[in-house]
């Protein structure tokens, strides 16, 4: 089936269950995707109407990760009494596991939640189109096929839909949620087993360590650390973020190269063995940086070191979490 | 403006509490260094940063200008560390004060708790001043503590006491040995003195909840809005409404306040 | 201990457990402006607090990854286990070490560019 | 004539002839972005760009500014202001709504009891050479807020792109000073004036965005605590692109920075937001706006409500840039129109 | 307590340290004699460190250790001139206990001190680069005045003791240890792996110089640990795990199945009669047989059987009930478990003769007669299986010339060696030497050694004696080779190193003088109950010196040969010593715990679980807190401090008292800002 048929039934199974969970009171809200005011865009929605049901839409530029909503911090989805409520949301495979990835570190109860799982077919990358179109204007973008069509002012392109693709989506393998007893209502994965050569990355491994720096300086210094990566991030919950922390200050706050780097070496540190693979960090950054890089990086280390992917089975424990004797310690020094 | 740490204080028993007595190395800055009681100042570290205080000191203490600090966080703990000759940057005064004119020839009742007693002192060393103290009518103080250790201020108060001309009452949250003053919240103490609202203006100073509590009960003593002052804590941070900060609605707090009349405060978002 | 004589140019900062060094404290010392660090713990299966090292090596894996993918040379931050037995080890391991940031030079990335 | 004619060809000469007076910063393409930077080579400037992706009140209120660096030694303290205070600056090609950002900064940063030296000073030295817009984007909206993709007024020098040339307007003194200056540039003719006009009443046209920010003010004055807040601030992730990347937002914060190693620094002014959560953490762990709510709530107010009642103008200047970069799509029309409904709403009430 | 010392104690006043004030950091650098001071100027440290931030006072001093030391730092405490300490000194493995005690003493809190380490991290390693020393010196003292201005006073917290003491091995060490703390009043669990206790002191014969009879000496100590009641005797048991910590240890112990009823069993040995499997034993070291139903030794205590399931080809005929009257036995007996809870435990786990079969050179192995040293012990033994008439195992019959070979698999540097001096090889061969001569005086016996060791009482005179009275050939060099003669005689190729000329010798029998080593499962022992072994294998002790018998775990300590290789005295020595630091840390009833525990700053925490998972000891748990909701939360009693779970903390909302991340972020950047 092509493309833009899979999302029409998608999105039709999404309005049905919706409507479904919402009038047998299943759950109290559906969160869900609903269509941006502007090209490129979709916009996260929350609906607890049944007749609202039908704002709900599926496309490939569903980026934000909707488990975002669901950590405490964020108090929108709760009740009057500062209950949680009962939330049915809308998930393509990256949110899957995040919700699992969530639950492991006791930040939401599946209990609660109803998973609408759906298969995705990938994410269009709206850096690699707005970098394609350069300074036009796109007014409509769609799905034909095995292409994007865009429209704009004195602009009609057609672009290979799998070539601007978020580069996380080209290696994904988990494109529906993986399965959790009693909670996917629509598409899931059953025990997926995720096999990656991470064949990507040979290239950029094979760089010198000055080649990486300056790589990697390139991506990063036009950072304006607003910190929308780690606020759409759904692992960076805490309560207070190391950049905000005083006593001790760990690093400066300005746009100094190295208080830059220093920030996304960190963030990444904490991603590890956690990070799911959503992509939205790269999606919403103002600047245009593609944290791809990073973040594959990450399900390199987590995989190859520790055989382990994040968000897929909730009873394993992430590397961090855990700990074996048997662990590689190639890196340690040796005598010679 | 540079001045030079002339003194350190410490004012409680845990120690986290502090009084800076600072002297200009400036002679002119002190000359345009003018203020009044409830206003406050930027003063800084150099290395550590810069933060707003109240100004516990009172313009008839010649000479020097008072800050009381409490140790909480980078810049504060730079403040506990200092030793007597170091360098500490000013900035100031900013903010309004305690409206002295407008309290010419009223009775004036101070109500303070804890920490937030430092611009009342300033206020009150204000009032009892000779020059001043003819303006003024009677003068209550109420100042409660969690417990004797915490009370600010120890010889003010001694001195207060002696005199005749200013009422002051001590209070602390729960009983102690050796404790002579009242026993109870600040609120229930007010009650209990039962200051007059004829002619009167209240000034009321403290942590949010001793506040509203302490506000219910001038009510039940019939003080209008207009007679109740207060002055609010907010996130400052650069003492002359720029940085954003503060803005309670329209109005920045480090600009148009901190002192506000609770009439005003009625007529603002509740947000602080 | 043996007294077994090693470079002078190392400065060692006390921790109970190769465990309690949180990554912070090796990227804060390279900000300093330190050429080099070393975390040094008991050997897997000989830790002090019985597991503490298992649960570093964890960590130090990653950052040492980490470090790599951002372009930070290796030998930058080193990783060895010596346990309080093993003089001669630590004296040969911490040459190692010097000799290989010798090598790199100065710690020139971590330097705030101001 | 006042109004005079550019060729493309020769914005390098007009760059060679200022450059040794000013800096001169214009549009760029950095990486992917589009930025205002300071030109080292005229071939880099780029006029055929919808709007920068970071405001170029960078230039005002740069991100990381130095207020002064200190060196401690002992007990002695050595405080130096910095130098270049005085350079003078050209701003080429800055968009109209912009420009009218610097208006608004100035608004701020010069009224009051308390004016921001560095600022204003960097203001007096700057010197704006604005262009039109012809193609607005769909997401602007100047003309709700009662500007247009033409305002000249708030520039020194006003530049419409011909095609092939630009049609050069002194505007202010000091712009019309330095047109003087530029003698080469050789007179318009009325066709160019005319097709100036011509192009400015399309580009008017060609805004489609069009929101009613009439009332906005006392509508939001009473509905402080309206239900709208928590439905408007739903979806916000809390990141503060919009404040960061607003040409009109000037929150910032104030930190020493230490040079390790050495008894050294400099006290620095660096942006903040008001949608981070920590922004205003009291140090007693009170925080008065301490969800989304009350953050997106006081930055539509702020731009809405409490800057026009402090300025008598809105505090917006309707570039779309929150609209356009909203990681969550959090559509500033999108509130603004809600925000108009609930009012409606109440006189519905009323009526019935 | 002199006057002056009285009044003092009289005037001292408590120096009230919240951790608010400023700090005044007083700076001591220690000469240590010359191994500070020889290498670095001290001067030039003290100036340096008066430069230093909040430095109210540098000094320098000989030995601040010593008494006149300490007064100085207390003296500076009590005029208020100081709220921190800092010893630049020696390690504070060494001190730091000497200078806590001094600020306690001088009313300071004792936590409100730090040591640096400028001699094992400065001074003695970088000797012959005293500018590097210097250099490093300085920084050390730096980062320690860094450190000290972030100290906080801390409460310690005690924890009473379990007057019960756990020790692993019932070999003569252990007994004795056991009998001590018996006689003291404590409960003793005394846990040994064989069905006996006894050790490899049983096995012996006589003992050096005395010539005592082992037996005789260790046989009445067996029978009254069986008898003490606060011993609780658990034989063919071992220890399977040890959780808590000093005081509140807790300890199970697997109850090997013996397969007879222990209650029931009355010794009869009916039962060996019957049993038709005849195997190895190992109390003769293969050189005599034993059934599969078996006592290790006739004096074995408990004098219980026990069989052998390794062997047992579980016939019926022992449990029949002619055979066993009482009816003991038990085929389908299951291993036990017990829990005990021990306020101390003492290692006494002995050692293992080096196994000589990896020398090639000295046919060990392959020709029969070349034996080892305890094997040898076993010939000359009286209720060995020759009764104490030693032949030679190829013919049975008593040999005529023997030759010992010393250090074998001692001093030894080659791969497969151990580098050490097992201390009791010399005197052994002296001794067993002298009882073959005893037995045939016309026999010839060498002995082949690098130097002789005679270090302990009456030794030098035992061994001069061995030459003078009994004409043993003492030759110094080492053997190269040897090979079997005919008859199976042994002949030995070797160089005297004396005269410096080679030399060949035929001998009857030959004897390896074999080593002592750390038992091959220390490894396992030692991560079983957390203490550190040294490079040679044995279990390391807190100091060499200061504190031979405690381990750096506090609570545990080690007796006899397991801290290194010993003879009987010596192990006794270590056996009682151990016991009585291990009675003397019960008497007080109660112990002090370092306060260097985590703790949760809970408007940090997010309540992942990160540390709930890290935490070996188990000490952390999620919690709802009414304030600030799910949230981790430290059993301090069972937390050790180490800080994995703050080093994993991505929220930094754990710390670890003692070093906080703030301390040690002010050590990184050497107190600047």
């Amino acid at each position: 089936m092509v493309i833009e048929d899979q999302n029409k039934d998608i999105e039709q199974l999404i309005r049905d269950l919706a409507r479904k969970l919402l009038k047998e009171k299943e759950v109290d809200v559906i969160l869900g995707y609903t269509k941006g005011t502007i090209p490129l865009t979709s916009l996260p929605i929350v609906i607890d109407k049944v007749e609202d049901v039908d704002k709900l839409i599926w496309n490939n530029l569903c980026y934000i990760n909707l488990a975002k909503y669901l950590v405490p911090r964020i108090p929108t989805l709760m009740n009057e009494e500062g209950q949680k409520l009962k939330v049915g949301i809308v998930s393509k495979g990256c949110i899957g596991r995040a919700l699992i990835h969530l639950s492991v570190e006791h930040q939401i109860d599946l209990e609660n939640i109803k998973i609408i799982g759906i298969p995705c077919n990938g994410i269009i990358n709206r850096k690699k189109i707005e970098d394609e179109i350069g300074e036009r204007e796109i007014f409509e973008i769609s799905v034909s096929g095995d292409n994007i069509i865009i429209k704009g002012e004195d602009l009609e392109q057609t672009l290979p839909f799998n070539e601007y693709l978020n580069d996380l989506c080209k290696t994904c393998q988990v494109k529906s949620p993986p399965s959790i007893e009693n909670i996917c209502v629509g598409e899931c994965l059953e025990n997926p087993v995720i096999e990656d050569d991470f064949s990507d990355m040979t290239e950029f491994d094979s760089k010198t360590p000055e080649e990486k720096w300056e790589y990697i300086k390139n991506l990063l210094d036009t950072c304006t650390r607003c910190y929308a990566c780690r606020e759409v991030c759904p692992m960076c919950y805490c309560n207070l973020c190391f950049v905000d922390q005083n006593q001790p200050v760990w690093f400066g706050k300005t746009t100094a190269y190295s208080d830059i780097f220093t920030f996304h070496l960190i963030r990444a540190m904490h991603m590890a063995g956690r990070c799911v693979g959503c992509g939205a960090c790269s999606s919403v950054c103002p600047m245009g940086i593609d944290l791809n890089l990073i973040n594959r990086s990450l399900e390199k280390i987590a995989k190859e070191r520790f055989n382990f992917t994040s968000g897929i089975d909730p009873e394993a424990l992430p590397p961090m979490m855990a700990f074996d004797m048997e662990d590689d310690q190639e890196f340690m020094m040796e005598e010679d | 403006m540079l001045t030079t740490v002339k003194d350190i204080i410490s004012e409680n028993k845990v120690n986290d509490i502090k009084t800076l007595e600072l002297v200009f190395k400036n002679e002119e800055d002190y000359k345009s260094f003018q203020y009044i009681p409830g206003q406050f100042a930027e003063i800084s570290l150099i290395g550590k940063g810069e933060c707003p205080i109240g100004i516990a000191s009172s313009p008839t203490e010649v000479g020097s200008i008072m800050f009381t600090i409490k140790k909480m966080g980078t810049v504060t703990s730079g403040f506990h560390n200092c030793e007597v000759g170091d360098t500490v940057g000013l900035r100031g005064p900013c903010g309004n004060g305690w409206p002295i004119e407008e309290m010419k020839g009223k009775n004036i009742v101070v109500i303070g708790g804890g920490f937030a007693f430092s611009t009342l002192r300033s206020l009150i060393i204000y009032i009892l001043d000779d020059k001043h103290r003819k303006d003024y009518k009677n003068i209550t103080v109420v100042y409660g503590n969690r417990d004797s250790g915490e009370v600010l201020y120890q010889p003010d108060l001694e001195d207060w006491k002696k005199r005749d001309d200013i009422n002051v009452i001590l209070t602390i949250d729960r009983e102690e040995e050796g404790w002579t003053d009242k026993v109870g919240f600040v609120a229930p103490v007010v009650k209990e003195v039962a200051p007059s609202p004829e002619n009167a203006i209240a000034v009321v100073c403290g942590p949010p909840i001793m506040i509203k509590t302490t506000i219910a009960v001038l009510e039940e003593l019939k003080f209008k809005d207009e007679q109740i002052l207060n002055s609010l804590e907010m996130r400052m941070k650069c003492g002359i409404g720029k940085c954003g900060r503060c803005n309670i609605g329209n109005k920045f707090v480090c600009v148009d306040g901190p002192v506000f009349s609770l009439a005003e405060l009625k007529e603002m978002p509740s947000e602080y | 201990m043996s007294r077994i004589q090693y470079p002078s140019n190392i400065r060692i900062v006390r921790v109970p457990c190769s465990g309690r060094v949180n990554p912070f404290f090796i990227i804060k010392s390279l900000l300093r402006g330190w050429d080099g660090v070393v975390v040094s713990g008991c050997h897997p299966g000989d830790c002090h607090y019985v597991s503490g090292n298992l649960v570093a090596r964890r960590r130090f894996a990653i950052l040492q990854d980490l470090l790599n993918l951002f372009g930070i040379e290796p030998d930058r931050v080193t990783f060895m286990w010596s346990s309080a037995s093993e003089g001669d080890r630590f004296a040969n391991l911490i040459k190692k070490v010097t000799k290989n940031i010798k090598r790199l030079g100065p710690n020139k990335k971590f330097e705030s560019t101001w | 004539m006042e109004q005079k004619v550019l060729k493309k060809d020769q914005i390098v000469k007009l760059y060679n002839d200022l450059v040794k007076d000013y800096n001169f910063y214009a549009p760029i393409k950095e990486k992917r972005n589009i930025i205002f930077g300071k030109i080292t080579n005229p071939e880099d400037i780029v006029l055929n760009y919808y709007n920068s992706k970071v405001p170029p009140k960078e230039i005002l209120f740069p991100q990381t500014d130095i207020l002064f660096e200190y060196k401690i030694n002992g007990k002695e303290i050595e405080i130096e202001e910095p130098k270049k205070l005085d350079e003078k600056n050209i701003i080429f090609g800055i968009r109209p709504c912009d420009a009218h950002s610097f208006i608004l900064l100035m608004n701020f940063f010069s009224q009051g009891e308390f004016k921001d030296e560095i600022i204003m000073n960097r203001r007096e030295n700057t010197t704006l050479i604005g262009i039109g817009c012809n193609t607005p984007k769909s997401t602007c909206f100047c003309t709700s807020i009662e500007g247009n993709p033409f305002q000249k007024e708030d520039m020194d020098i006003f530049l419409v792109d011909l095609q092939d040339k630009y049609l050069v307007e002194g505007i202010s003194d000091k712009g019309k000073k330095l047109i003087k200056r530029l003698s080469w540039l050789t007179d318009a003719t009325n066709a160019d004036i005319e097709m100036a006009q011509e192009l400015g009443k399309k580009a008017e046209e060609a805004i489609v965005t069009k929101i009613d920010l009439k009332n906005i003010d006392k509508i939001l004055d009473p509905n402080f605590d309206h239900q709208i807040w928590k439905e408007v601030s739903e979806i916000c992730i809390g990141c503060g692109t919009c404040s960061f990347l607003c040409p009109t937002c000037t929150c910032f914060d104030v930190i020493d920075e230490n040079v390790p190693n050495e008894n050294r620094g400099r006290r620095v002014r660096i942006w903040d937001t008001c949608q981070s959560c920590l922004y205003t953490l009291h140090t007693s762990g009170h925080n008065p706006r301490n969800s989304c709510i009350e953050r997106v709530r006081n930055r539509i107010l702020h731009k809405f409500c409490y800057y026009p009642e402090n300025y008598g103008m809105l505090g917006c200047v309707g570039c779309g840039r929150c609209v356009q970069l909203c990681p969550a799509n959090n559509d500033l029309r999108a509130i603004i129109e809600k925000i108009n409904k609930i009012e409606q709403k109440k006189e519905e009430k009323v009526t019935v | 307590m002199t006057e002056a010392k009285k009044e003092l104690e009289k005037v001292k006043k408590e120096i009230v340290v919240t951790g608010n004030e400023k700090p005044q950091v007083g700076v001591y650098v220690c000469d240590c004699g010359i191994n500070i001071a020889g290498v670095v100027s001290v001067p030039d440290l003290v100036k340096y460190a008066e430069t230093l931030p909040d430095v109210a006072v540098a000094r320098e001093y000989k030995f601040f250790c010593s008494d006149t030391g300490q007064n100085i730092i207390k003296e500076d405490i009590q005029s208020g001139l100081i709220n921190r300490v800092v010893v630049a000194a020696c390690s504070p493995r060494m001190h730091e206990p000497t200078f806590r005690l001094v600020c306690k003493e001088a009313g300071l809190n004792q936590f409100l001190f730090e040591q640096a380490n400028i001699r094992e991290h400065s001074t003695w390693v970088h000797m012959k680069d005293p500018e590097g020393a210097f250099e490093a010196a300085k920084d050390l003292i730096k980062m320690s005045v860094a450190k000290a201005r972030e100290l906080k006073p801390l409460e310690v917290k005690t924890v009473s003791i379990e007057p019960a003491c756990l020790i692993i091995g019932g070999g003569i060490a252990g007994m004795n240890s056991a009998l001590d703390l018996a006689t003291e009043g404590y409960k003793v669990y005394l846990v040994e792996r064989t069905p006996t206790i006894g050790g490899h002191m049983a096995q012996l014969d006589k003992t050096f110089p005395t010539m005592d009879c082992s037996a005789c000496i260790l046989t009445p100590r067996m029978v009254d640990v069986a008898r003490n009641e606060n011993i609780e005797l658990l034989t063919y048991s071992e220890v399977v795990e040890v959780t808590g910590y000093v005081g509140n240890f807790e300890a199970t112990i697997m109850k090997k199945p013996h397969y007879v009823d222990q209650e029931a069993c009355t010794g009869c040995g009916v039962c060996v009669d019957y049993c038709p499997v005849v195997t190895g034993n190992e109390f003769d070291l293969g050189l005599a047989t034993r059934k599969a139903i078996y006592i290790p030794f006739p004096q074995a205590v408990p004098g219980k059987y026990t069989i052998d399931m390794d062997n047992c080809i579980k016939c019926g005929i022992c449990a029949r009930e002619d055979v066993c009257e009482p009816d003991a036995i038990r085929y389908d007996e299951e291993p036990e478990y017990m829990k005990v809870k021990v306020g101390t435990i003492i290692i006494a786990t002995g050692w293992d003769l080096y196994d000589p079969t990896g020398l090639k050179q000295y046919g060990y192995g392959r020709y029969p007669n070349v034996i080892d040293g305890l094997q040898m012990e076993r010939l000359l033994s009286s209720t060995g299986p020759l009764d104490g008439k030693p032949t030679r195992p190829s013919d049975l019959k008593a040999p005529h010339s023997i030759a010992f070979l010393q250090c074998v698999g001692s001093r030894n540097f080659r791969e497969g060696g151990n580098q050490y001096c097992s201390r009791v090889c010399c005197m052994y061969a002296t001794k067993q030497a002298r009882q073959y001569k005893e037995k045939h005086p016309d026999a010839d016996v060498y002995i082949f050694y690098m130097d002789v060791r005679a270090f302990g009482k009456g030794y030098e005179e035992f061994y001069e004696s061995a030459g003078k009275n009994y004409g043993i050939n003492y030759i110094r060099g080492r053997i190269a080779e040897v090979s079997e003669g005919e008859d199976h005689s042994i002949i030995i190729r070797a160089e005297d190193t004396l005269l410096q000329e080679p030399m060949e010798l035929k001998v009857d029998m030959f004897v390896l003088s074999c080593g002592l080593e750390s038992r091959s499962d220390a490894g396992e022992v030692a991560s079983l109950v957390r203490v550190q072994r040294s490079s040679d294998g044995f279990f390391m002790e807190a100091h060499p010196k200061l504190r031979p018998v405690d381990t750096l775990t506090e609570g545990i300590f080690i007796a006899g040969v397991a801290q290194g290789p010993k003879d009987i005295p010596d192990s006794v020595a270590q056996a009682k010593g151990a016991a009585s630091s291990a009675a003397t840390l019960m008497a007080k009833g109660e112990v002090e715990m370092e306060p260097f525990f985590a703790v949760v700053r809970p408007d940090r925490c997010i309540g992942c679980g990160m540390c709930v998972e890290n935490c070996t000891y188990g000490a952390i748990e999620l919690i709802d807190d009414r304030h600030f909701g799910k949230i981790a939360s430290i059993n301090q009693a069972l937390c050790k401090g180490c800080g994995a779970c703050s080093g994993n903390c991505r929220c930094s909302a754990i710390d670890i008292f003692g070093f906080t991340g703030e301390q040690i972020f002010s050590i990184i950047m050497g107190g600047e800002l």
